[in-house]
């Protein structure tokens, strides 16, 4: 039996009361694109500024629940000033850590990538990190224990592969 | 011993549900979301076993004796089922369909496609579950009708001041009996008197959603006055499988059937077939009939209690925690809809300052105290309130004032835990 | 120890079925009507008091424990079951309905409606059930369809001979995997690959009904390369009120959906809404939970007996059926469908010379033989072959070669009851 | 538990081995009716030439069951040169005989009377006949016992009802 413990780890309660990189970026030239939990009907919203294959800067908007917005203030924490390339294979590892327990859930042809525009195709390919390289995000490993929250954790996630893969699409048209 | 006069004692009621007897858990149940779907008493699933283990056979048109107690014990469920909502016809009146979401469909696809015409309106309320929003939303775009909504007040009342204007050109009324994010009554005793009557000049139909009121209140459709009632078997201590519509025998014999196959026909022809009566015409395949006889128990079990001490019941508990909740938490803790416990159900949607829903569940889970966060199936109503999302507290006929209290210090453990220093 | 190899035992299986072994009966019960519906075994009944007395609460959306164990529980069930059919996606290609006729009437107003225009036609067999023939009807009779035909020999067989013909302008084949009045088996090894193959060339799409064929043979969908599959819970092993469908995902994601109301929604506003994901966008309202898990449970039984087990021993009775009666009676009785056991189900259509199926179903339930009598929802076919009805005997895993030799015993004392002297 | 002979009375089977009346009548002038059982399929056609208020002679077509078709043969027999008022009476006696155990299987509302046009209003006036005046009608009352068998045993006087009507709505017009 999972305890809150396990949930609410200190670090995440953190960055839900003060959340990262909160707010806006103006686009152009930054990128914005929403991601939104159907079940719950939050949101995340990321405006990323990809600059010559680095994510330059990086702010968040939406609202939702403390997993949602801690995971998002994390992510913006660790994806920003990397390369695009360290930031997908953070989404991957990321995305790896959660669908642990998804698997058992039954759902084997319907893992948590589709609501927000994450494809299959960003796991497929490119390196990954391991959970002890993760740093703060390792926190967020608690959340598997919790089947029904994982698509809190892994919505801004989602939302910022979209944002990745549009602004790319976007920089090279 | 206890009377029907007496209060209804839920510690006593409690004890016939297994469910909330396990001593193999960590920690006490605190079930606070029979708004969602209630728990049984071993009257309901001894029956459906008992049915298993010594009658089962297809229902109708058996010769063979388990065929045809079968038969009797399915029709007898019908009609005990409808005279637990007063129909003036039980045995022709009642439909039994998969849920309360499967009723509303019938009557919006047969009654619907056969009475509406481009341009016709239907009138349903923002407060209104999804189950009665979707197959309106879904005839409306197939055959060009208005869809309108009568609003809800501040106070969580509906507002029935442009009800004449919005009744010109309506053909139905779609209506809860009862909200299941606010708690709103609407009955023969509130309001919805002069939407029927409104109804009646203006030559619409009236579909009642009972999916929250037939389980909570003593239901009488003559009383009510609607002409189709909706309700739903796991919401009132019944099996899941089971939904009912109660129909006027006049409506449903104009309507052309909803879903085809056996069961539902007195002809079958190669180029076409011949519907048989009410209510068969309107259940095709076989029934639910385990879940009938469940259903059947269920209401049996209600009665024994009777329904107008749930009420009482759940008036006093509503108050109860009204009191407690607004006494320990003020303005930090917020509760949708009336504060009038004459004119709410026992469904407590609550949202706490700073503290997201789901936060909320999960931390309440820990204590075991149930309750369900999210829309609710009420997303328009939810927008209408400003909010994503609540958490949601509903007590029945098991449910005491020491579960009120669980529930208010497991509200507090979740405001302390997320409090933003 | 009995394996798998060995031939099932049914004495041994019918220990595990209540119904099968009370005692409190005047005589034995002779059930010979699982073409009807089947009998439970303990299993089947105890996994859903277990999820009654443990686990329930509505699924989906539900934060705290017992809500998501309720919704594992039951998604479980659905991969279950679809693995159980060879689904390739089991988790978003199995949709859980009320009852077969349900998942029909879903494919026929959902894909129908939006991918068949006036003048396309629907290709039926003449040996339909009721429940895929009326509502291939009603979609006909809305739409401007044209319904065709296969017929069958006089042997039971579908005729195939004009095939290509009848298969010019069909956008939908229906067909029964396996005759409820024959016991015509239709399936890849016999019959269904000549179909499917034409339906391909047409470009149309093949629904198959499964409600006699699933609980009796291991069944494939990828083998039987149909785009559908219906089948029903209660007619094997499994509860009442819950059906299923199994569609190529490609198909269900193409399709709009059927019925409207919570579950299936992504997203509702005043003015619409927006669906969400396979295969809950086919699953308005609270689903059949505890159903979904005793299904899951009688499916788990089976697979413990082995599919290829309860088709081979099916077989054998049914060889025996027709030896013993066939001695018995000669010209006498009338043994519909065909005559080769490798072509056929367990399912024995019978006409006594002179005798009623009503007054022979009667006089076999004095001897506490249970058959049904009647036109089995199969009125085309029982025109074609020129009878109101017929008394029919149907065995599953339970039965035993001594209740073929009950049946033929009370079947001689209704002969000489009502032999015109 | 009610028997098989409770059903089967010598009576029955020798009326349905042995159908009297079986036949047509020209018509016009005899008039046709036929009643039809939604749940199995069967039917009783009667031909019936009313003369001077009387059933001047009454033939029995169709296909049934045993109960069916010797209710049917019965029933010609009773009927055959009475008068029809006292047919009427003998309709709604033996309907009354027939409706003790339908009340107990819920059917409130829905008697079996509809399916061959009998209506209620035959039942509403008029005299009855005494179950130890009805003669060898009297063997019929053991189908009551078995409740799916009773619309076997109406059929042919709904039938009969539905033929009175419509021979004297002809004969008035
Ligand atoms: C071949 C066939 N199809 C469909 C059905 C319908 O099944 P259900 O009544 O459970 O919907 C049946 C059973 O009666 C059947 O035998
Ligand atoms: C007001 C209301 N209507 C309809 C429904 C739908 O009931 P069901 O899901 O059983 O169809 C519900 C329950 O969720 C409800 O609360
Ligand atoms: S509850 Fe909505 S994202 Fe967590
Ligand atoms: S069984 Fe058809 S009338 Fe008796």
């Amino acid at each position: 039996m999972a305890g809150l413990e396990d949930l609410y780890r200190e670090i995440i309660l953190d960055h839900y009361r003060s959340p990262r990189n909160r707010g806006e970026l103006p686009s152009p030239p930054a990128h914005r694109s929403e991601g939104f939990n159907p079940l719950c009907g939050d949101e995340v919203v990321v405006h990323l500024l990809v600059e010559d294959g680095a994510v330059a800067d990086i702010k968040i908007g939406g609202q939702g629940c403390s997993i949602s917005q801690s995971s998002a203030s994390l992510m913006s924490a660790a994806v920003k000033g990397k390369p695009v390339t360290q930031a997908r294979a953070l989404i991957r590892s990321f995305k790896a850590m959660m669908s642990i327990h998804e698997a058992s859930l039954g759902n084997d042809g319907d893992g948590e990538g589709g609501e927000a525009g994450g494809t299959d195709e960003d796991d497929a390919a490119g390196g990954t990190v391991s959970i002890e390289d993760m740093g703060e995000l390792a926190a967020l490993q608690g959340v598997v224990k919790f089947p029904v929250r994982i698509k809190c954790a892994t919505l801004p996630w989602n939302t910022l592969a979209q944002g990745l893969n549009e602004a790319e699409a976007g920089e090279q048209a | 011993m206890a009377t029907m006069t007496d209060p209804l004692d839920p510690i006593v009621v409690a004890k016939d549900f297994p469910l909330l007897n396990r001593r193999d858990r960590e920690r006490p149940l605190v079930y606070l979301d029979s708004a969602a779907s209630s728990q049984h008493p071993s009257a309901v699933l001894d029956a459906m076993d008992r049915y298993y283990e010594t009658t089962h056979a297809n229902v109708h048109r058996g010769v063979y004796a388990l065929a045809e107690e079968a038969t009797t014990q399915f029709e007898a469920a019908r009609t005990n089922v409808g005279r637990f909502v007063n129909a003036p016809r039980p045995a022709t009146e009642i439909i039994f369909t998969k849920n309360a979401t499967e009723a509303i469909n019938l009557v919006a696809q047969s009654w619907g496609r056969r009475f509406m015409k481009a341009g016709d309106a239907i009138l349903l309320t923002i407060m209104e579950h999804h189950a009665n929003l979707v197959p309106w939303q879904m005839l409306a775009a197939e055959k060009g009708l208005e869809l309108r909504y009568l609003d809800v007040d501040d106070s969580g009342y509906l507002d029935l001041s442009n009800l004449d204007r919005l009744m010109n050109g309506t053909k139905l009324v779609g209506i809860t009996l009862t909200s299941n994010v606010l708690g709103t009554i609407v009955d023969q005793d509130r309001g919805l008197p002069a939407i029927i009557e409104a109804a009646r000049s203006a030559g619409a139909v009236v579909l009642a959603d009972g999916s929250q009121y037939v389980p909570h209140s003593p239901t009488d459709v003559r009383a009510l006055g609607c002409d189709f009632l909706a309700f739903t078997g796991h919401k009132m201590l019944g099996p899941t499988g089971i939904g009912v519509l109660w129909g006027r025998e006049d409506r449903l014999d104009a309507m052309p059937p909803f879903l085809g196959g056996g069961e539902m026909i007195s002809d079958v022809r190669l180029d076409g077939f011949t519907p048989t009566e009410l209510p068969w015409k309107f259940e095709a395949g076989t029934p639910p009939i385990a879940e009938a006889i469940g259903l059947s128990a269920a209401v049996d079990y209600l009665r024994g209690i009777g329904m107008e001490r749930v009420r009482a019941h759940e008036r006093e508990l509503c108050a109860y925690a009204i009191r407690t909740l607004g006494a320990r938490y003020g303005g930090d803790l917020r509760i949708f809809g009336p504060t009038d416990p004459d004119a709410r159900s026992g469904v407590l949607s609550l949202a706490l300052d700073d503290v997201h829903p789901h936060d909320v569940a999960q931390v309440l889970d820990e204590a075991g105290v149930c309750v369900r966060a999210g829309h609710h199936c009420a997303k328009p109503l939810m927008r209408r309130l400003g909010v994503a999302a609540t958490a949601r507290a509903s007590v029945y006929v098991y449910n005491t004032e020491a579960d009120i209290d669980a529930l208010a210090d497991a509200l507090e453990a979740a405001a302390s835990l997320f409090a933003r220093h």
